[in-house]
């Protein structure tokens, strides 16, 4: 965790966003655990639960988000991939939608038309998708869209450290460098790509360094460190609300879960998990909140019971909420002229 | 489109061109994006003097970056926007097709209607002209297939304009697709029905209806862009043979207007479907299907297709004649059909 | 495959296992290259235990790079290797698809037969357990549109085994897809056609002909992979209702089977197509098309297309089964077939 | 022009080698210029005359693919973009039967079906192909194959400086230097992409600095000098061959012609062609062969004799070749079982 340092280049009411935040964000995906087991035990079948297909949890990865979002506003774009729970949660997604759309309901973002893989949230501008790094180029297209228009505005997307071997990774950065777009990439190093570790599909130790291909700034952050997120993006945003251009960030995260729920996890050390577990950022900013007086046991005992309570109310509103009726699957195809 | 007092003859390219003029005069969110559509003004003269016109701000040269540019235009869309961003070939599509299918085409959908993805996608088609294998195709299933899209192929001048104009009004992602062969460009075959009446005025023509090219009693004959140039000509042969060819020109593929094919097939009972794609699992199957399920008892005749006989378009002349469908074939197809 | 004393109950994917296991023992050119096949064993249990008996220089983990390692692929096989490479969606041949259709499949045709490209690119697809628009897709279509591949999409286990060895020993490109759903993966539903009679020996399955999986008179059902686990049921529901229903399992998609087809609406009068791939520029029509061109005077009533209704698959339960054909839609469908 | 010093690394039959393989290039592609004409004029029909279709050439560009090609045998393979004459040669593609390819007679290489983007000789492991940037994947797969067997063969892949901005660059560079294939990408930096130079499509103004992001070296080689590519080239090769892994090269040339015949060149000064023609590499060597006393005037004269001889012989082949059958363009899809 950053020292003292960081207090100065952070206000009290962020710092206390990002912890609460996080709480949120774990909590989120703790009752997500649960939710996707429902119906699926004795026996898993993906296809079974309250919440059936894939589910790609973050759990760990609450760093990058809210280190990241703390310095964005609704209008500025965020494009998140297949694991997008934490990044949506920062944003500032509806969250009863959100959770009643991964619940397939009616009153889902996306009219239980998207799913977990799909969450779509126009008023905060924020969009995901589940097809590796394919968030860059229309993170690259808003980020265009601003400059047009001649607002500040910036773009992020977010991707994991295996998905910045895809073309578009490429592609997109190259064209936000010769732009100069205000674009950001945030790579989520949490080692793995399903199975294979970043060794075995990176051929550098570290993504930041690619930034020299398109001479675009390279930050890393080390250790899944929030505050350390904090300030980078900082940097990164300045950049490109400024029209200085596009920067890419790796942050080296944690994946607690499997690759998705029902992951057999056998690639990976047994205790790896508890290790991980014992570097947990939340507890980390939990102390330094304490250490540096930016919160009291009190105050904090408040955050946390707000976003357990926040995060209760979208599961309660998920339960309630009507599927939608069969025949709405031929709706929404297109735009009514 | 009926021709009035302010139009003029114009080459299939600068009636697009005229549309997209008119459209970004109209309406400031309009940009185009594309590989070499800035000062050389497109491969294909789509973009021809717009550059010069309207600056780099709002006419982009690309990087040879399909996936990062396409991809950027369905984000700028998204942020309500309304770019028009070319593909140069169809062909290319490989390289970056999960945005135009998986996200463009899927994003709407996904979002239960709350995102709008208000782009075109222009790119051309077809062969001819000896490009061989990896720049000759028109991959009109290939697109139509996929839903989410609207696919359209104007073979006119008139209806490139009214075509483009309305796809870029419309609030959905448009893939227009215009013919090589029929943009009057001054590097290829010169082909009359590349030249043809334009209204000055703006306006649109609307998407998912075909046209009816033709009347006729005898046969039905479907074709799009080049293959329904092919057919008016077989058309031409035909009535010297006695036969009285309908024509109907698809122009649209997503929506396809079949009710104007079934009503055809009624009338001549006889149908034949002439495609510049591949036959199998193409377009020429899609209306063949349509006509079998809704119009079977209409048929007097099995239902006959002309489409490139699933090989990639050889080079060499007398190799790519042979697999495109051409007048003599289409005339002949349609002699047997009648026959039969 | 008659069954011997040496076959015992495998699933979907224990059966291709072996297969490659049995090819790759044979064949010291044979390999695997996809995302997550080694430790892993495969995200759809396609490369289970084969990282543990061959390693990693024969089981080679990739990273999230398509492009790359499937072209790879292409080149290794252009060098007289015999690569196998798992694209592990087919919903994500987007990011690939030009070395997969403009390469892949063109070269042996560009150059004059002189270069061959023995190559198995296996994928997973179809949907029906909520995993949305970009994970659920068949796209059986898509690539059978695209001349130069073969496209087998085998069924049984029995097929999937014969179909993958056949697929290895061709000497030219083989997409093979098979269906998550009929794996036999312990995180699906379990259904009994997932599990079946293998022979242990190493056999081939020709590639190119359909199966007849059930013989009946009143009606032919076209179906392949889900759809036609789906149409025997319904053939089941059928017989109760007094309809003797044909069932074809296509299991190639390129080459078609068409004659089998052909065979069997001569004696059945009815055809209903069944596909888990979109409706439109799909199987289905290609299916249809072959029947309304050769065999239009068998027909004694409209062919009739059961599909996905040309919208992305939708995640949530009452929707996706909505879209997606089952054994109640087709029973029904084929009784109001036989009642016309 | 390298001075004395490459002397001393390079065999004098190699330097012969070159300059004789250069001239068979440049005169290859002037007769190309003509045999495109015939047929065009006085109209340009791009279907019409001898050699129809698009039609890229490379005099100028010789010197990236000699310097290269000097150090590679039959066993190595080579793929080349859609301007890939002066690859093919230098790789040692049998000329007569190019020349037909281009030509469309069934004496082609591909029997009139591929044409002059879609050369395949698998004698000497050459293809090519007209998608930008796609021969990089089956290049590296060439390169995993020669590993997987046991051969210190190598393969090249040769792209335009517009190609390394395609996704497939990124892909594969990194795929290679992760297996530590033997591969080596050379990007020919002439400046354009069709119309779009290279500031307007590249982020960084050189593409050696790319190999940084995938831990390989990359190198650059200025002013179009064949023997400073030998020079570069030797150690990439030498590399790959010992099983050191991939390199970058990216070599500064010049592409007199159009993008392709026909091109109206409205994007470029009138006079750069005649600039860059004032620099050409073949004089130049030509006098540095003769300086060092590597070769006389009469053998040099021997040399451009020969070159002109053989690609005489090639066009005459051609010309002489029979069209293939129609129905012959359903053959050769699949291998016969
Ligand atoms: C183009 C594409 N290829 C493969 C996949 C399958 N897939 C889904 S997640 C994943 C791993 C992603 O790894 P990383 O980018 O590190 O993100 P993480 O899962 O670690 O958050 C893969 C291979 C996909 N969705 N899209
Ligand atoms: C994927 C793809 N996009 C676009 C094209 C069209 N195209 C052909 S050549 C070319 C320019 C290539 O530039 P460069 O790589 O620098 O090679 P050069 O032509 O200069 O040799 C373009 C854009 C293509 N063939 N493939
Ligand atoms: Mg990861
Ligand atoms: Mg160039």
């Amino acid at each position: 965790m950053a020292t003292a340092e960081i207090v100065k280049e952070i206000p009290v009411e962020k710092a206390r966003w990002m912890y609460e935040t996080m709480v949120k964000i774990r909590y989120y995906e703790e009752c997500m655990v649960q939710a996707y087991a429902e119906g699926k035990t004795p026996i898993f079948n993906i296809g079974a639960g309250t919440v059936p297909g894939e589910m790609h949890l973050a759990a760990g990865q609450e760093p990058a988000a809210v280190g990241m979002m703390a310095h964005l506003t609704e209008n500025d774009t965020v494009t998140a991939p297949h694991r997008p729970h934490h990044h949506a949660i920062a944003k500032g997604v509806n969250l009863k939608r959100m959770t009643a759309e991964i619940f397939g309901r009616q009153s889902g973002l996306g009219k239980g038309k998207g799913g977990h893989m799909h969450l779509f949230d126009p008023k905060v501008k924020f969009a995901c998708s589940g097809i590796i790094a394919s968030g860059l180029p229309p993170a690259a297209g808003a980020a265009l869209a601003a400059k047009m228009q001649g607002k500040n505005w910036v773009a992020v997307a977010f991707v994991g450290e295996g998905g910045a071997n895809a073309g578009a990774f490429h592609e997109t950065l190259n064209l936000a460098a010769l732009w100069k777009l205000p674009l950001i990439v945030v790579v989520e190093d949490n080692h793995y790509g399903i199975s294979v570790p970043k060794e075995a599909s990176t051929a550098v130790p570290f993504n930041d360094i690619r930034g020299v291909a398109y001479g675009m700034p390279g930050f890393r952050v080390k250790d899944n460190d929030p505050l350390e997120m904090y300030r980078v993006s900082a940097k990164a945003v300045a950049r490109a609300r400024q029209g200085e251009g596009p920067s890419l960030i790796e942050i080296e995260t944690y994946r607690y879960l499997g690759h998705f729920q029902g992951d057999p996890e056998v690639y990976r050390p047994k205790d790896e998990e508890a290790q991980l577990r014992k570097k947990d950022p939340i507890p980390r900013m939990r102390n330094w909140l304490l250490e540096q007086g930016l919160a009291s046991e009190e105050e904090i005992a408040g955050m946390e019971a707000r976003a357990h309570q926040e995060v209760d109310e979208a599961y309660a509103y998920a339960r309630e909420s009507a599927y939608p009726q069969p025949e709405e699957a031929l709706a929404d195809l297109f735009e009514p002229a | 489109m009926a021709t009035t007092a302010k139009s003029r003859m114009l080459t299939g390219s600068k009636a697009m061109v005229e549309a997209i003029d008119q459209e970004m005069e109209r309406d400031p969110r309009v940009f185009v994006m594309g590989e070499d559509v800035g000062k050389y003004g497109g491969i294909f003269g789509s973009t021809t003097g717009l550059f010069e016109k309207y600056g780099p701000t709002r006419i982009l040269d690309t990087p040879i970056s399909e996936t990062a540019f396409i991809g950027a235009a369905i984000g700028a869309a998204m942020e309500g926007m309304r770019p028009i961003v070319e593909l140069m070939f169809v062909d290319f599509f490989g390289v970056c097709m999960d945005q135009i299918y998986n996200q463009m085409a899927k994003i709407h959908y996904m979002s239960g209607g709350h995102v709008k993805v208000p782009l075109v996608l222009m790119t051309a088609v077809g062969g001819g002209y000896n490009d061989a294998a990896q720049h000759s195709q028109t991959l009109y299933a290939t697109f139509a297939h996929l839903p989410g899209m609207k696919v359209v192929a104007p073979t006119f001048p008139d209806d490139l304009k009214g075509m483009m104009i309305a796809a870029i009004r419309e609030d959905n992602p448009v893939i227009l697709m215009f013919h090589k062969g029929l943009q009057g460009l001054g590097w290829m075959d010169q082909l009359d029905a590349s030249i043809g009446e334009v209204p000055q005025e703006p306006y649109t023509v609307p998407l998912g209806r075909s046209r009816i090219v033709r009347e006729g009693n005898d046969v039905t004959i479907v074709g799009i862009q080049m293959m329904t140039v092919h057919a008016m000509k077989a058309a031409e042969q035909l009535k010297e043979a006695g036969i009285d060819a309908e024509v109907i020109d698809l122009r649209s593929l997503v929506p396809l207007d079949r009710e104007t094919i079934l009503r055809s097939v009624a009338k001549t009972h006889r149908l034949l479907v002439v495609d510049e794609d591949y036959q199998s699992y193409g377009m020429s199957a899609e209306i063949a299907a349509t006509v079998a399920e809704a119009g079977l008892y209409d048929l007097e005749a099995p239902i006959r297709r002309l489409a490139i006989p699933d090989v990639p378009i050889p080079y060499s002349d007398p190799l790519e004649n042979f697999v495109l469908p051409n007048a003599e074939k289409i005339a002949e197809a349609a002699k047997a059909l009648v026959n039969m």
